[in-house]
């Protein structure tokens, strides 16, 4: 029992101190938070996604809170690759932990273009592409929810980058699995999920919807079953790890991910409410494995067992 | 949602509930002793309160210090929703976790200023008043007697107290930016101007200021998520592009602020 | 505002005396509630899935609660349709409340028998057809997840009877509004939505999935934001009326799908922990038209402005 | 979730918290005063009661029925989760809604019988040998000293109390099914038993009552979502299949189970 469990995991070849991360988007570019506990700590920094050009974002109201959860319309803001590499990374660099790009693009060049730049500069370890977003040269359609769509970014991705690619990947799709596989055929190295469940909610006395964008995306712990649930089915279709997101709230909730196959998590929502949870599901994670004696992460890693 | 030590920080810390009183039916001061360590607090600023125990409601909700002596902390605050209400449920020696002090503050003012705060806002421009004691000219807006509190409190603080309900049970019957733009503080001193209120109010303001080309800082509230500045959930639209709240701001100089 | 506003909706020829039902499975067979509350309050009682044939369901534990939320995996249970219409039908047949008897099959020729034995019944005034479960005669694909088996499914049941048709949507899909569309040319009157939400929970200690079945369907106030989004897609896909269902708790989330769209909600969940809520809800509606000043319920019924 | 008044009934009620006092560190004892009448609950019924009063947690929780007396009604509770600490966190004067009472009832005994009451078991059969007073042979088990609670309810209410601790704490130690087996009363005289406890205590009760032939009535526990009969969430496996332990239960004939 007096023994530290290992809780380093490998994906895609690079080795994570341990399997917790931060869910692009509620992380911003890491400064932020770096005041509430020690960046170094972290499994891996996944930051606010990056597009080739800044984009500004949606209008406001972007956020709206619902019955454990939350709905967010942020409309993918940043500040783009180009500023990304030059202002944020050099902070990023000073720290012994992962820093994971994630990006995407309203169609496939733009892709490739933010792929292009980021695989050129230096500290970025590995890239997660999200692909819940409409493709402005197939009329709008999300990337992520439809098989040939997809396919046909992956691949582009795929062949512009040697970088470790992560696929992140829609939950508003009829089977998870099958788009999982997609991904890998085409490429990816990885996947993580969820990213949010498209939501809306209506101000009643307006009678319009809340958010300005009037849809959004729900995360937060309302989302965790669905999140295991698509997690379990992406391991079983799949031999690429996956990383496990959504709702995750402390080390119990990791815990139900790891078990149910991911090889790590990423933690979103959470931090909102406790700047520094990461640093107590780490903690937690440790604890588990010594009161039920294990001695490495990876002896529960898909170790469910399933009710016959 | 319990916090292990070692995530605490002097931002993210814990505090015991010392007092909950009710000033009117709808307001309360929540008086909060914290276990460690705070940086402390400017005029202007705001905290992130724990609402509730559980995941419902689910984020923090953000308040403006309105005290901070003899390391407690003081919010003023208007029950609303579920948030607030939980708030209000809050009872000596519960603890609650909190994050701040986050966002800028008030810029120091040179000389005498004008501070204006509609319904809760005066929250927020309280501790600022105390900064700069009897140097402001304090307008204050309520829908009607009952609802102006702190009004000793801001009497004191102040050199001359304007008051402005929306039914007339107190002071001048009207809104406050009506006897504002009335006032010779504006016309003619054209002194600078501190405000907090609700949104229509400080497009008011705007437009006086604008108008009668005086310095106008007021704080400004949006929906927030993380208060940290993370998750760009809380931007208002600027002359310079969208800019956070909780980060950028609450404090904004009005003539940046581009309204919808 | 001294006059009581108008409630009744007409769906598929029926009309209701109010927009609000039960949702099914979730009010037995009507007669645990009626020491709650008069069941002629009702818009419509829509009863526990029935099949042909009786079913056992699946073992326990079937229920576990999660934030704002439980998962269910009843499996179905049932005491099948002859007994439903000799044992529980005389009863419902007291209240001046439309009956609808939902309905499922585990092949296209049970959903036919089972329709065929409640089309000849006495006092079942409308069905609705659950196509969230599996297919034994095509790999367990679930119905209500592929376009084909289900426009299958629906166009035999519509030929088998003339009663009102309702079809009840699954939410696991791509792309809702699509299903919808299909269900109406398969001669639907009428879809309802959402069904729940496929989810899992696990039990970290044992690692195994607590509930008995691995899965179970989402239901709560956790969903509602994904149930109005959904609603509001389908209500734009079709012209066939649509019923509201997920997370309904009180009558401000009632509004918020009768605004988005739908002419009728269903509650669910929320009768385990008020079993008088549908009262309740009834009773808010008309106060909210009263204090909106509004005459009719249908005046607000897809009322929703959408920000541009 | 408030409840307007039309919606109550006497089943679906409100009730005034009047008392929840800690009895050991894990046990608290509950006291409501209902705000309209109620219907009597018999020895072996249950309440739902609601938990916190935002959507998490979200169900209404199965307690039994420990007292009714004077329009009073006493839940004693151990604290496991969220649930039963939200209820844990009710201070006198908060109101809760509750539905009940539920279920079926502990069957009239014929003469003497025996009780058997394991851990927290005991909330369930105190009515029962409270109605049926110097009836019952009681036997006891729990963790240790510290978790026996009502030691001295039951010494009065019971012709003989047995107890048996994990640590031997109190009484015998060892489990309660042993020293019951042992026992003359059921060897000898074949009294019938009446059973509330964790599962695995009941398994071995049905082991004992087949192999000696005699009556035994248990009282089980499932998750349950709506209590009343509904939700089909709540069912064990009997000999004439799925039974719902809010409806045909909680108390059940041990010899028509089938345990897992
Ligand atoms: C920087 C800042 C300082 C503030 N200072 C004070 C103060 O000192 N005293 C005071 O009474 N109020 C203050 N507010 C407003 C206060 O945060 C809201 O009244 C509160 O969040 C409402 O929560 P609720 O759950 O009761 O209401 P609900 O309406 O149920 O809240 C639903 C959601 O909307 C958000 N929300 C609702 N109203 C507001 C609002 N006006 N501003 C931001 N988010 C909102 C909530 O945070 C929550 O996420 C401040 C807001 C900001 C942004
Ligand atoms: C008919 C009946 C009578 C009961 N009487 C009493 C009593 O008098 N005193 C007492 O202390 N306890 C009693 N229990 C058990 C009590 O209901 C649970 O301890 C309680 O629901 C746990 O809730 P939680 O949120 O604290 O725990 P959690 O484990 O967080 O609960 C999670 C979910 O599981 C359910 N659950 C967990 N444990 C049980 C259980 N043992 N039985 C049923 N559901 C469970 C909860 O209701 C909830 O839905 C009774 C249970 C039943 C079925
Ligand atoms: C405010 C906010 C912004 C987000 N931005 C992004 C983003 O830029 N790129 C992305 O892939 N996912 C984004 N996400 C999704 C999260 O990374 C995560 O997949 C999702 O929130 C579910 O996890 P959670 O429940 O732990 O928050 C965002 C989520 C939130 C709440
Ligand atoms: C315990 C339970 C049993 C259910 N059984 C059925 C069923 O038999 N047939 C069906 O079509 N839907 C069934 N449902 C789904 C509900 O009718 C409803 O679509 C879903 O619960 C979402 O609504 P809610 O959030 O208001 O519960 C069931 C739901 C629950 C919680
Ligand atoms: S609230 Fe998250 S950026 Fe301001
Ligand atoms: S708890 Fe719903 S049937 Fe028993």
């Amino acid at each position: 029992m007096g023994i530290t469990p290992n809780l380093s995991v490998d994906i895609a070849g690079l080795k994570f101190k341990n399997p917790v991360m931060t869910a692009s988007g509620t992380f911003g570019y890491g400064e932020e938070y770096s005041e509430f506990f020690d960046l170094n700590k972290l499994g891996a920094i996944v930051v606010k996604g990056l597009s080739a050009m800044p984009k500004q974002g949606n209008p406001t109201p972007r956020v709206v809170e619902t019955p454990a959860g939350m709905l967010n319309a942020i409309g993918l803001q940043n500040i783009g690759v180009d500023a990304f590499i030059k202002e944020k990374l050099p902070f990023l660099r000073q720290f012994n932990t992962p820093v994971i790009a994630n990006f995407f693009g309203d169609s496939v060049d733009e892709y490739v273009e933010a792929v292009e730049k980021l695989s050129s500069a230096d500290g970025i370890h590995a890239i997660e592409m999200n692909i819940s977003c409409p493709n402005k040269q197939a009329g709008w359609i999300i990337f992520g929810t439809d098989p040939k769509t997809m396919e046909h970014v992956v691949t582009a991705v795929r062949k512009t980058t040697k970088l470790p690619l992560i696929v992140k990947l829609s939950p508003n799709v009829t089977d998870i699995g099958f788009m999982a596989k997609v991904a890998e055929n085409a490429g990816a190295d990885a996947v993580s999920l969820i990213n949010t469940i498209t939501g809306m909610a209506v101000d009643i006395k307006k009678r319009r919807p809340i958010l300005a964008n009037n849809i959004g995306g729900l995360s937060g712990p309302a989302i965790k079953p669905v999140a295991v649930r698509m997690v379990w089915e992406v391991c079983k279709a799949v031999n690429i790890p996956v990383i496990g997101i959504g709702g995750i709230m402390n080390a119990n909730d990791a815990l139900e991910f790891l078990i149910a196959g991911a090889r790590a998590v990423a933690v979103g929502t959470a931090n909102f409410i406790n700047p520094a949870v990461i640093v107590e599901i780490i903690e937690g994670l440790e604890t588990f494995l010594k009161e039920e004696e294990f001695s490495d992460i990876n002896q529960i890693i898909r170790s469910l067992k399933i009710n016959s | 949602m319990k916090s292990s030590r070692s995530a605490l920080s002097n931002k993210y810390f814990k505090a015991d509930v010392i007092g909950n009183i009710s000033l009117n039916e709808h307001v309360k001061l929540l008086s909060l002793s914290p276990l460690s360590v705070v940086k402390i607090p400017e005029p202007g600023q705001f905290f992130m309160l724990q609402a509730g125990s559980t995941y419902d409601p689910l984020l923090k909700r953000p308040f403006s210090i309105f005290g901070y002596e003899d390391n407690m902390l003081k919010f003023l605050y208007r029950i609303r929703g579920k948030g607030t209400q939980a708030i209000a449920g809050l009872k000596n020696g519960d603890t609650i976790n909190l994050i701040g002090p986050l966002g800028n503050c008030y810029p120091e003012p040179q000389g005498d200023f004008i501070a204006v705060a509609g319904g809760i806002g005066i929250a927020s421009l309280l501790p600022f008043l105390k900064r700069f004691k009897n140097r402001a000219y304090f307008f204050c807006g309520a829908r009607n007697k009952k609802e102006l509190v702190m009004f000793n409190e801001t009497r004191v603080l102040s050199k001359e107290v304007f008051i402005a309900t929306d039914d007339g049970s107190e002071g001048q019957k009207g809104f406050v930016t009506e006897i504002l733009n009335d006032s010779l503080l504006v016309t003619r001193y054209s002194l600078p101007i501190y405000a907090c209120g609700p949104n229509p109010m400080l497009k008011e303001l705007a437009g006086i200021a604008a108008d009668k080309g005086i310095k106008c800082y007021v704080s400004l509230e949006e929906h927030m998520a993380c208060g940290v500045g993370a998750c760009l959930g809380c931007v208002i639209k600027t002359v310079s592009g969208y800019k956070r709240v909780c980060k950028e701001g609450s404090v904004f100089d009005i003539k940046d602020i581009i309204w919808e």
